[in-house]
């Protein structure tokens, strides 16, 4: 029994991962290992350039070539494919313009305003003997403020009531400075000839850090508008869409309305092995996770036809096929996960680019494949490089060996594996036993949140954003850290970095197009993580363990990628926490963290499995 | 401290245009930053006291600038005569630390 | 029919708010209003005193003299009183020293430092030769930086090993620029005395805008002290303390030991007319609220005799004795609402006085007392002023009466007032018939809650804060307000408020003694107002309705105090716009907006009562 | 500007005791805010250029205090010397916008 070199070689959806170690004696000793990406969809012969590449690395890094290696262990990864959507079940829709209510930084005056609508340039042909007439002023972006303000000037001189004013360009402060009598105006109203003149309108701006409060209130409206019953109920929608705007406008319209409309959402049919239950989309997702639990396991899922959610799902049968090589119909979807998801989207028919916070249901779903295959790999692989190549245990069995060597922990053990595309989680019970289960919605899913709900439209960025803590720029040479702490740098800051968000990750600092505050971004971040990843742990944890109450287990292990994030692992150790359980992240052999936990496994397995003696 | 003392001087060389400074006073009028317009050369405004720490330059080169006290050498934005308004808000923003709103070209 | 002068007056639990108006053939026309502090308690002759001052001033401001007027008319109140109440459901205690986890603001260093516990003292009396041994430096605050760093510095230089330092004073940023080998430095250690030496210690600082990774991982915590798995689930609870903290300690003491101790908070027995309910305080205020409903109605509330409960109910029973003046055990509740409370505490056995966000359970409670009569006081008042006295209809008739004079409004109607201690809803039907129902909990329990979860110590303050919005000074000159718009001062702020969040008052700006951020406070303000009056309100509508369906409502008309705050009616706005239903303030008499509800009811109720015909 | 040109002048008058300046710089670099320390008139600190706008006096009378340029006449702050530690620390927090540390009594 002489020395050998001994590989475990991990390829996960997101990343392969590959440790080396040399045996001798019966002593075991790790040498290195390397993370890269994965080439290809999991399981096809396309990740053997991923791996013949991080083999490489590691060798490189214990001094070796990939020649010297004598075995090889390949995981037996178990052949699950994820996928995500997202849609409304919300929309604000207005038909008629009626309401405009935005914040421009910089609106002039403050109070309300209310009368009828009036071209500037119209200002002075009125008829100003009808005194007891006001006026709100439309100034479109041809108009400059000096003449715009003396026409108002002008008119109230003569006796006309002008009361508020409308502005498309950035004016509102300059208008309102040179006037003699001061109004209300709210300004950069891009899209100004959508306001309709001749219209009793109301204009309201609070003053800096407060709200309106009368166009906000459907009694305010009335009031203003002198509205009978039934059209104090037609408006309301109105009132809440302003609430909490610093600044707004709003024109009755004879035929205006707002209209809130429920969308059809459509209901998803969960299939069990006995029976089927439905649930309406429009319930959110806490409803169709409810019916998910009480019918305990799926075979499959379907929704109504010609309905969202029948588009989101057939989206997403779709996908997958095109994934895994099947055709639509062999689809069938082995676990989802729904969450409630804020998804902005701009109010069809406002007037100046306002955003409805729409609601929506993200879904992860996951779906069994027969048409990976981890032994094609395999053949290839040993073609390719002439090492002896093995097929090691099953995944779960390698990921527990392999988090095992973390210090502290011991039989019985439950490991989350927390990668891109889904949550594992495995228990060996005191016997040694296994149980596992793959649940759809992981690290992907959470980026995708965070994408929509800040309204990005970048996916990569959306990533960072969730990897790396914030900063806002206060000044040339400050910056505020997420916990209140000042940075002081040297250098001035950069243009397009003042008085923004900013990632800070290792390539420096990245800012972000959004006005959001960094304290929201945060509480969105977290979230997301939360919604995901804490619900999935919950949702794992009562699969594998037998009795289906979590307080009976005792040591809880993170890995994977997600298990890096610089949060996730404390909310789900806070979160178990409350159930008595020791749940951290891993540190693999001592050293490696959360990362490397099955391809260890697979070395260290290959003693017992007489692969090295 | 009074009013008075808080502005922003607006040093232009002799051939700046009356309308690219009535739209750089337009652009720190709206942000509610005073400002003060003064005929003198416009080299090194860097150096240049300023309560605020920031002096907009109008060069005869057709573009304008920001200064700011703290930043040796070049100045800190700089677009063409164009831009005016925009540079004017800008000066605004940097001293209420407000994001810029940067032009699509300089 | 002459003409006549009319005042209603309304006393509240708060507040006494009276209306003047002339009637004159058949017409009427209001006059003036004003408010004042009730004096004494609501239905005693203490009243009186505030009544007359209230007539004075609404007289004046209306060109009278309280001698001419001809009526008053007194709202018949309901003799409800109500009483507040809160207290832990957990409780970290750490028995023997052994952990530290603060925030100073200038640690020193950063990264990871496991070693034994020296003074610094004692330096450089050990043993140099056994260089294995590495060490963490506890440094009192009677010894110089300079010094303590230069006998780091020798004592390194002499092999020896110093992998962290403990710091008394604020001065880790300073002994760690005078160090050759750059070690992590937790300072500010108030209770220095306490940190025990000769023991195994890891001291852990993040860079700034990130937290710790190793103590705050159960896992983390059993490699670096060589933990077994039983040793590791007992320190758990440690790691899960420090889960969000830039710096902290931990030493390990063979006695160590933290626990986070679940109080008994007891059980509360909930006797309904039928049966009774026993719930346990631990579960938290849902499952109160949610047996409490299963129940329907309460005739009497008792907590378990000996337990945390049990004294909370006993002290609100005494409470509510006194103001009422019957005994103890004549008092039973009528109603109560618990909501979930987050309450820091100060965790016994800490070294840095740190902090612990435990939960707790806050408790509104009403009982309906006999011994306040209305009669009373409007005899003692009749007596003092000579003037004919009428004691007006039910409150809720008077209360509806007055909403209705709200533009856009009609019956069917519903009216919350929203006052200090009680939420008070009614409802008239098409044909005018009147339910109405009287709840626990309003504005003075969202004082309360922001009092005890910011760990004030000033309900003044609390109060300021709940009626405000708050600013950050970032500057000698620049404020951000809650809504991130800067606002620019020509006057330097004064030095107490300089960096401080400040409460953006009628009488300037009031900076708040705490660390805790502007939108944390924000978002603790924000959760009060929903956690009392959105519960409330939506129990309250259940109550009323018939059909306990609140869909079926149309008009929903807010009134008193707490309808005037700056963001709990559009809360409700936003919240009962969920069920189509059209809630707004209201604004009595199209000028009022929600104040004066009961007493312009009582004037306008004259006309029909034939008081005035 | 590098990092040489970005302190706070500490300006003592001929009186000043070592251990006061000693302990203002202290406050001062734990709070990470260099300094340099001058000897020369402490009247109208307000009125000398600063870097970081803010100047630090330790006056013969026993007292030190924070000047900032842009508020004229009385200085910012003013302690006794034997809140000379705190002093330091406060005018490194006036320049990184933190709340101050103020003293029970001056
Ligand atoms: N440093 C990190 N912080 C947070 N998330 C990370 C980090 N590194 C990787 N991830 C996330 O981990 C996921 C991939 O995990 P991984 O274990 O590599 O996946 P798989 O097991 O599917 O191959 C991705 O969602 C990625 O965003
Ligand atoms: N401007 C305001 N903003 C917010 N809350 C207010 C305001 N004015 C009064 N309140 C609150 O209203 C409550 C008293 O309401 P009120 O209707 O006067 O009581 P009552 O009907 O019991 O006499 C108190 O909790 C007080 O804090
Ligand atoms: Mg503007
Ligand atoms: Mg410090």
């Amino acid at each position: 029994m002489g020395k050998r070199i001994v590989a475990g070689v991990d390829i996960g959806n997101s990343s392969t991962e590959v440790a080396i170690a040399i045996i001798e004696g019966g002593q075991m000793q790790f040498l290195a290992q390397h993370l890269v990406k994965t080439t290809g969809v999991k399981g096809t012969v396309e990740n053997v350039r991923g791996i013949r590449f991080a083999l490489q690395e590691a060798a490189g890094k214990a001094g070796l070539t990939v020649s010297q290696i004598d075995l090889i262990r390949l995981n037996d990864a178990v052949p699950v494919i994820g996928d995500l959507a997202m849609d409304l079940i919300s929309e604000t829709i207005i038909t008629e313009s009626s309401m405009i209510g935005h914040n421009p930084d910089s609106p002039g005056g403050a109070g309300l305003g209310v009368g009828t609508t009036i071209g500037i340039e119209q200002l002075l042909d009125m008829d100003t003997a009808r005194t007891d007439d006001a006026y709100i002023v439309v100034i479109g972006k041809g108009f400059d403020f000096e003449w715009a303000a003396g026409r108002i000037n002008l008119a109230m001189s003569r006796g006309a009531s002008v009361t508020g004013a409308i502005v498309q360009k950035d004016d509102g402060v300059l208008i309102h400075n040179r006037l003699q009598h001061k109004i209300p105006i709210v300004d950069e109203v891009s899209l100004i000839e959508k306001v309709p003149l001749n219209k009793k309108a109301a204009v309201e701006v609070a003053l800096p850090g407060h709200v309106i409060r009368t166009l906000s209130n459907p009694y305010g409206l009335s009031t203003v508008f002198s509205l009978t019953p039934d059209e104090t109920i037609q408006i309301a929608p109105v009132a809440k869409a302003l609430v909490g705007n610093r600044s707004a406008v709003v024109i009755r319209t004879a035929q205006g309305e707002v209209v809130e409309r429920k969308i059809e959402a459509g209901r998803m049919i969960l299939i069990g092995t006995q029976n089927r239950l439905e649930v309406s989309v429009n319930d959110g997702a806490d409803a169709i996770m409810d019916a998910y639990e009480r019918l305990g396991s799926v075979t499959d899922v379907q929704g109504e036809t010609g309905t969202n959610v029948g588009g989101m799902l057939s989206g997403l049968r779709q996908d997958l096929a095109e994934l895994t090589g099947q055709t639509p119909g062999e689809i069938s979807i082995s676990d989802f996960l729904a969450v409630d998801a804020v998804i902005p989207s701009s109010i069809s028919g406002s007037m100046a680019g306002e955003l409805a916070m729409e609601s929506g249901v993200a879904l992860a779903s996951m779906v069994k494949t027969d048409k990976s295959s981890i032994h094609r790999v395999a053949r290839s692989l040993e073609q390719e490089l002439g090492i002896a190549i093995e097929v090691g245990g099953v995944e779960a069995e390698m990921a527990i060996r392999g988090a095992l060597t973390t210090p502290g922990t011991r039989k019985p053990i439950v490991i989350l594996d927390m990668g891109g595309g889904s949550t594992d989680a495995a228990m060996m019970d005191a016997s040694g036993n296994i149980t596992s289960t793959h649940l759809a919605g992981a690290g992907d899913m959470v980026t995708m949140l965070i994408n929509s709900e800040l309204a990005l439209g970048d996916k990569e960025l959306a990533e960072k954003i969730k990897k790396n803590p914030l900063g806002k720029v206060l000044s040339l040479f400050h910056m505020q850290l997420e916990d209140g702490t000042m940075l002081f740098s040297e250098a001035p800051f950069p243009p397009h970095t003042f008085g923004r968000v900013v990632i800070r990750g290792e390539d420096g600092l990245t800012p972000l197009p959004t006005r959001v505050s960094m304290e929201k971004i945060r509480e969105i971040r977290r979230s997301a993580k939360r919604r995901v990843f804490v619900t999935n742990v919950l949702r794992a944890l009562k699969r594998i363990v037998p009795t289906r109450n979590v307080k009976h287990l005792s040591f809880v292990v993170m890995v994977g990628g997600s298990a890096l994030d610089f949060e996730i692992p404390q909310m789900v150790t806070e979160e178990l926490g409350k159930y008595g359980i020791v749940a951290g992240f891993a540190n693999i052999r001592g050293t490696e963290g959360p990362r490397n936990a099955v391809a260890t496994g697979l070395v260290l397995s290959s003693i017992k499995n007489g692969g090295a003696t | 401290m009074s009013s008075k003392e808080i502005f922003i001087p607006i040093i232009h060389d002799a051939g700046a245009q009356y309308e690219v400074i009535r739209e750089i006073s337009a652009g720190l009028e709206e942000e509610g930053v005073p400002y003060r317009v003064l005929q003198r050369t416009t080299r090194n405004l860097g150096d240049l006291p300023s309560p605020l720490q920031v002096v907009i330059g109008v060069h005869d080169n057709g573009t304008v600038s920001v200064s700011h006290e703290k930043v040796k050498g070049t100045p800190y934005l700089e677009y063409s005569w164009k831009h005016a308004r925009r540079l004017g808000k800008n000066a605004a923003r940097l001293v209420k630390g407000l994001p810029l709103h940067l032009p699509e070209r300089g």
